[in-house]
């Protein structure tokens, strides 16, 4: 089984990469991009469970591990 | 069968592949046609430069290890050894800067610390196109956050360095790392094999598909073509090199392993066959233990893999367990991949087979080494060519400009990012002309010095090299410090044209001159040819590293002006020499000759004065003359001193006026001191025979440069800081 | 005094300090591991700086699940005294130790130097040989020191005295350019509400000999030897 | 419209990062997960532009800019 978890900051929190990344664009010429945030991906491959108990974890996994809930914020999805 | 479209793709010449047939006794596979073909690549197997670098004198009192082995060691006494080397990672760096420059970095810790040793400082020589075109500013950005990236998280201080700009490198960057690392005497580990039936251990990040030819991309020319080769690029991981440094020291520490080697170009091919290449053994590996990191990985891939972070080890069979307990202990795995056989052969299995039988000898000893075809170059000559140069109207509008440009201006937006404090050693921050390094416990402090001006090179081959070496010396000179040994890395273009082969013969020779007039061994160093972009060759750029010692660190020198009051004081001569200055290329655009000419009797003689100046406790400050003249040397001097003192200055009449404050003639230092020692430095200089003029005094809030009374530059300290720092920031601001 | 520096798997400030401690304060340390259950009976625990797991994730992130961290966190709640440094200060704030979390600094790229810092409350265990208002200069040396906290967490920790060290300039003025890395407030150290955990971003290891570049440093070192809030 | 574009290190090449996180996983006790990488994700919020032209410059910007096609891959969605 794989997963998908998004964890990208919070809006309150101040994204400088996005905001930096948003302003090359703009000297680009891609002056229709308004804003850009970034955030980070992780693919999981999972085994030997099933979709039930992946879906206990894997907010628990987001939660305890890969997102800091005080700056960031995350979602995730069970990839087809 | 082989034929010559794969000989082509493995870069080997019918010649070449005849010779091997010979050497083997049959047609190899072509996995072992794969390891020839790295290990007698330009970038493993020297063969264009051997002849040349044998010449290079290595030998001296203080050599426990010369070059051939993964770095120099040199003795400095109390039981202590300095084991370094100089890398370049021109082509990765090119194709991948971050990566490129990380992976880099990663490669010459391991050199350092497969001998045992802690690396405890790195410095980088660095080459971009001119920054103002943003392509050059995003390789650049790219390279220096590589190097950072590695060295900050490794834990190794990047203390120094120095960086040109020039058009010449805007296809072709140059990336080369400098490492130090401290050993004691009796703990330093060799690449070797001992005993028949050891094990051999494999730890360190698994194999994968990185780089597989990697070692013969670096070793040809630069084209469109290549572009298909890009998905070579590896991954640095200095998490993993960190651990790899703990565990292999506490092996090595206690005594649980008989040989080591990284495995750098040419991965497990390197490694497996040099190390019993040493030892007159041979080695067998079974490519099925070997840990990897992507499912279907053939023989050739497993064996001409560069993935990083990863080191062979060979340790007797009943201590695999205590390595494997430490190496456990760090999070890594230590895998018995094979043993120490008799017979010479490195033979290979896979899936039962057996892929690979080849004799040691051939694949590392008897690489062919080629004397190719050169035409000695022609030094630029003086005047003639091209048309005089005119005096600037405006001499501190010339000198702002020349503060600004690039390769002069402040450095600190690059080392900055650097960590240059971590271990806690570095006596001077990155400003002063070389890094010095305490030696915790002792009064005794290291120096390290990085340079080499490729334009002077280009102008005067040989001059350029012995200058390098010589520069580098006069660096350490104006901490206080003697130098006791040399690295270098020469970057040259494509050895098979006979202009390029001319240059790097005279650059050699150069080398050897000034070595031995300074009396210092060469312990290593590398080769990098083919930097070449679409048929057209960078400029020869020898980076000579040099370490030195200082005696008592309390005298060492700190560079910038102390004191308002205080004399200053040029060691050395003037002379009408303009040619291949910044400033002719910055104020003028134009880049000819002639190269400033050296004297290597009058350098030693120089250096020897600031020397015992600085051992006497004279000397309030000292720096080398070099980019930009005595104008630079002398507002740096400010820059690098109390807040805000300036200097008043009055030069001779005779030369050019251009000449006396920009140009860039050899051995040259400029110092400051108090003026009651004024005399004593003087009266040293005449005994020695060395010029020393007192040009003039520490004073006021401006730069004041005049020559026989008639002002030339007038320009406050803060302006001419505002020019010199901001330059290299500035262009990296974003422009929203 | 005994100090005990934690050594995490990617930590390279931890022979610094404990250089520091015990060869030039003359103090009993020892380096813990991060995975035993043993603090070796000492009463201050070093959080060193580095690259623990190589910051990967985030800084600090993953070793807050150290095993040693169970007993890092019994120590603190006994009231016993705990230093972050630099990567130290992110677990400490990974593990909830402190209050906030880091981000990248405001240029986006790694930052070695010497700053200038502002005492902001002198009557810590930390900072009891400095005087209130006085002017440290210690180096920094992180990718991800811009301290950031939600507004309310801020005004908590301000109604506390809890900010010990700001960043500022060589005056003591809070200004944007003395503000390097673009943290909330100029926060650059910290302790939590009982006073015995402190975290901050430079290095006061690498300012304890003259010969580096000052001995600032040692005003928080000597402190903590003291051993007493005053 | 908003745009998500993920970015991650092509298969063959090492992902350090992800590499840790799955060892940490493993330590906590989450032996199921297999294997992790990690990427970046960017969301872009457009404006003034139609869909067709979005289709078209998204992968332009995410080639040129985003990732780094050398080491990385991308892929993308114009999200609801
Ligand atoms: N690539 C670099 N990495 C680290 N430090 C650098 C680099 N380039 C220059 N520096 C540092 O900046 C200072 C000035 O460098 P440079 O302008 O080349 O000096 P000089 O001309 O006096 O030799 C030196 O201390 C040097 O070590
Ligand atoms: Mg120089």
């Amino acid at each position: 089984m794989k997963v998908r978890i998004l964890v990208s900051f919070k809006n309150s929190v101040l994204d400088p990469q996005g905001q930096t990344v948003k302003n090359a664009l703009l000297t680009l010429g891609y002056g229709f991009v308004k804003d850009v945030r970034q955030g980070k991906v992780f693919e999981l491959d999972l085994e030997g469970i099933d979709e039930a108990e992946a879906r206990r974890l894997i907010p628990e996994i987001a939660d305890k591990v890969l997102a800091n809930p005080i700056i960031e914020k995350f979602s995730w999805d069970i990839m087809p | 069968m082989i034929d010559d479209r794969i000989l082509k793709d493995h870069n080997l010449t019918r010649d070449e592949f005849k010779l091997i047939v010979k050497l083997v006794g049959r047609e190899p596979n072509l996995t072992e046609l794969g390891i020839f073909s790295v290990m007698w690549s330009e970038h493993c197997g020297y063969k264009s430069s051997r002849v040349h670098l044998k010449k290079l004198p290595t030998k001296g009192p203080a050599v426990i290890q010369g070059p051939g082995e993964n770095a120099g060691v040199l003795d400095i006494g109390d039981g202590l050894a300095v084991v370094f080397k100089i890398e370049s990672h021109n082509h990765p760096s090119f194709i991948e800067p971050y990566q490129g420059a990380a992976t880099g970095v990663g490669g010459i810790l391991r050199d350092i610390f497969t001998m045992g040793a802690r690396p405890i400082a790195v410095m980088d020589s660095l080459r971009f196109g001119p920054p103002d075109q943003p392509k050059n500013r995003s390789i650049m950005e790219g390279v220096v956050s590589g190097i950072a990236g590695y060295g900050n998280s490794f834990g190794v201080p990047t203390v120094g360095g120095e960086v040109y700009f020039d058009a010449g490198y805007a296809q072709n960057p140059l990336v080369n790392v400098f490492c130090l690392g401290l050993v004691q005497k009796d703990k330093i580990f060799y690449a070797k094999t001992d005993g028949v039936g050891n094990a051999v251990l494999y730890v360190g990040a698994k194999t994968g598909r990185d780089g597989i030819h990697g070692a013969t991309m670096a070793s040809a020319e630069f084209g469109k073509e290549t572009e298909h080769k890009r998905p070579n690029v590896q991954v640095g991981d200095p998490f993993k090199e960190k651990l790899l440094l703990e565990a292999c020291l506490e092996a090595m520490e206690r005594g649980l392993i008989v040989g080591i080697q990284d495995m750098g170009a040419a991965g497990l091919t390197c490694s497996t066959s040099e190390m019993a290449a040493k030892s007159g053994t041979g080695i067998e590996v079974d490519l099925d233990l070997v840990p990897q990191r992507e499912a279907g990985m053939t023989p050739y891939e497993i064996m001409l893999s560069e993935s990083q972070e990863r080191m062979l080890m060979v340790a007797r069979p009943e201590r695999v367990a205590d390595v494997q307990a430490i190496f456990a202990k760090w999070d890594l795995d230590a895998v018995v991949i094979g043993k120490v056989v008799e017979g010479g052969r490195l033979k290979v299995r896979f899936h039962g087979d057996e892929v690979i039988d080849l004799p040691v000898d051939a694949i590392v000893n008897l690489c062919p080494a080629y004397k190719r075809p050169s035409v000695k170059p022609k030094p630029a000559k003086a005047a003639g060519k091209g048309a005089p140069v005119s005096l600037p109207d405006n001499f501190s509008k010339a000198f702002l400009k020349l503060l600004a440009s690039p390769t002069i201006a402040d450095k600190e937006w690059i080392f900055r990012q650097y960590d240059h404090m971590v271990q806690t050693n570095t006596a001077f921050l990155p400003g002063a002309d070389a890094a010095v390094l305490r030696l915790k416990g002792s009064r005794r402090a290291l120096a390290a010095s990085l340079d080499g001006n490729s334009l002077h090179t280009r102008l005067d081959p040989k001059t350029g090299g012995a200058a390098a070496v010589a520069e580098a010396c006069r660096n350490l000179a104006c901490v206080g410090a003697r130098p006791i040994g040399v690295t270098n890395c020469l970057n040259f273009g494509n050895p098979e044209k006979p202009e390029v082969m001319g240059q790097f013969e005279a650059v050699i020779e150069g080398m050897i001159e000034a070595c031995k007039a300074f009396a210092i061994p060469v312990t290593g160093g590398n080769v990098s040819f083919y930097n070449d972009t679409e048929g057209t060759s960078i400029n020869p750029t020898p980076v000579l590293g040099v370490v030195g010692i200082i005696e008592d660190i309390d005298k060492a020198v700190r560079p910038g002006f102390k004191a308002a009051g205080d004399v200053v004081v040029l060691l050395g001569e003037t002379k009408d020499e303009i040619g291949g200055s910044e400033y002719l290329k910055a104020v003028h655009g134009r880049e000819d000759g002639p190269a400033p000419r050296l004297d290597l009797a009058v350098e030693k003689k120089v250096q020897e004065l600031c020397l015992e100046a600085a051992g006497l406790g004279l000397l309030q400050s000292a720096h080398d003359l070099s980019e930009g003249g005595l104008a630079v040397a002398l507002a740096e001097s400010c820059f690098h001193g109390r807040k805000g003192l300036g200097c008043v200055v009055d030069l001779e009449a005779g030369l050019r006026p251009d000449a006396l404050l920009f140009g860039e003639s050899q051995s040259r230092i400029v110092v400051s001191l108090r003026p009651t020692d004024l005399n004593r430095l003087l009266e040293l200089a005449r005994e020695r025979k060395v010029r020393a003029a007192a040009i003039g005094k520490v004073y006021g809030e401006s730069i004041v440069l005049s020559q026989a009374g008639k002002k030339l530059v007038d320009v406050t300290v803060r302006e001419a800081f505002k020019a010199w720092k901001n330059a290299i920031p500035d262009l990296f601001k974003i422009h929203a | 005094m005994r100090f005990g520096v934690v050594v995490f798997p990617g930590s390279n400030c931890d022979s610094d300090t404990l250089h520091a401690l015990r060869d030039v304060l003359n103090q009993d340390a020892v380096f813990l591991w991060h995975k035993d259950h043993d603090l070796k009976g000492v009463d201050c625990v070093v959080l060193p700086g580095g690259f623990a797991h190589g910051d990967y994730l985030r800084s600090g992130a993953i070793a807050k699940f150290s095993p040693l961290m169970r007993e890092v966190g019994e120590h603190a709640a006994r009231g016993g005294l705990v230093l972050g440094i630099c990567n130290g200060f992110q677990v400490l704030l990974e593990l909830g130790l402190l209050p906030g979390a880091m981000l990248r600094n405001k240029n986006l790229k790694f930052l070695c130097r010497f700053v200038t810092l502002r005492v902001e409350n002198e009557r810590t265990v930390f900072t009891n040989r400095a005087r209130k208002g006085q002017v440290l200069r210690i180096p920094i040396a992180h990718f991800d020191g811009n301290y950031y906290a939600p507004p309310k967490v801020l005004d908590d920790v301000e109604r506390n005295s809890q900010v010990v060290l700001r960043y500022a300039d060589e005056q003591g003025r809070l200004t944007e350019e003395a503000n390097v890395n673009g943290s909330m407030r100029s926060i650059a150290g910290l302790v939590n509400k009982a006073g015995n955990v402190m975290g901050l971003m430079p290095h006061p290891e690498r300012a304890a000999e003259a010969l580096l570049g000052g001995t600032d440093g040692r005003v928080i070192l000597e402190s903590v030897i003291r051993g007493r809030a005053s």
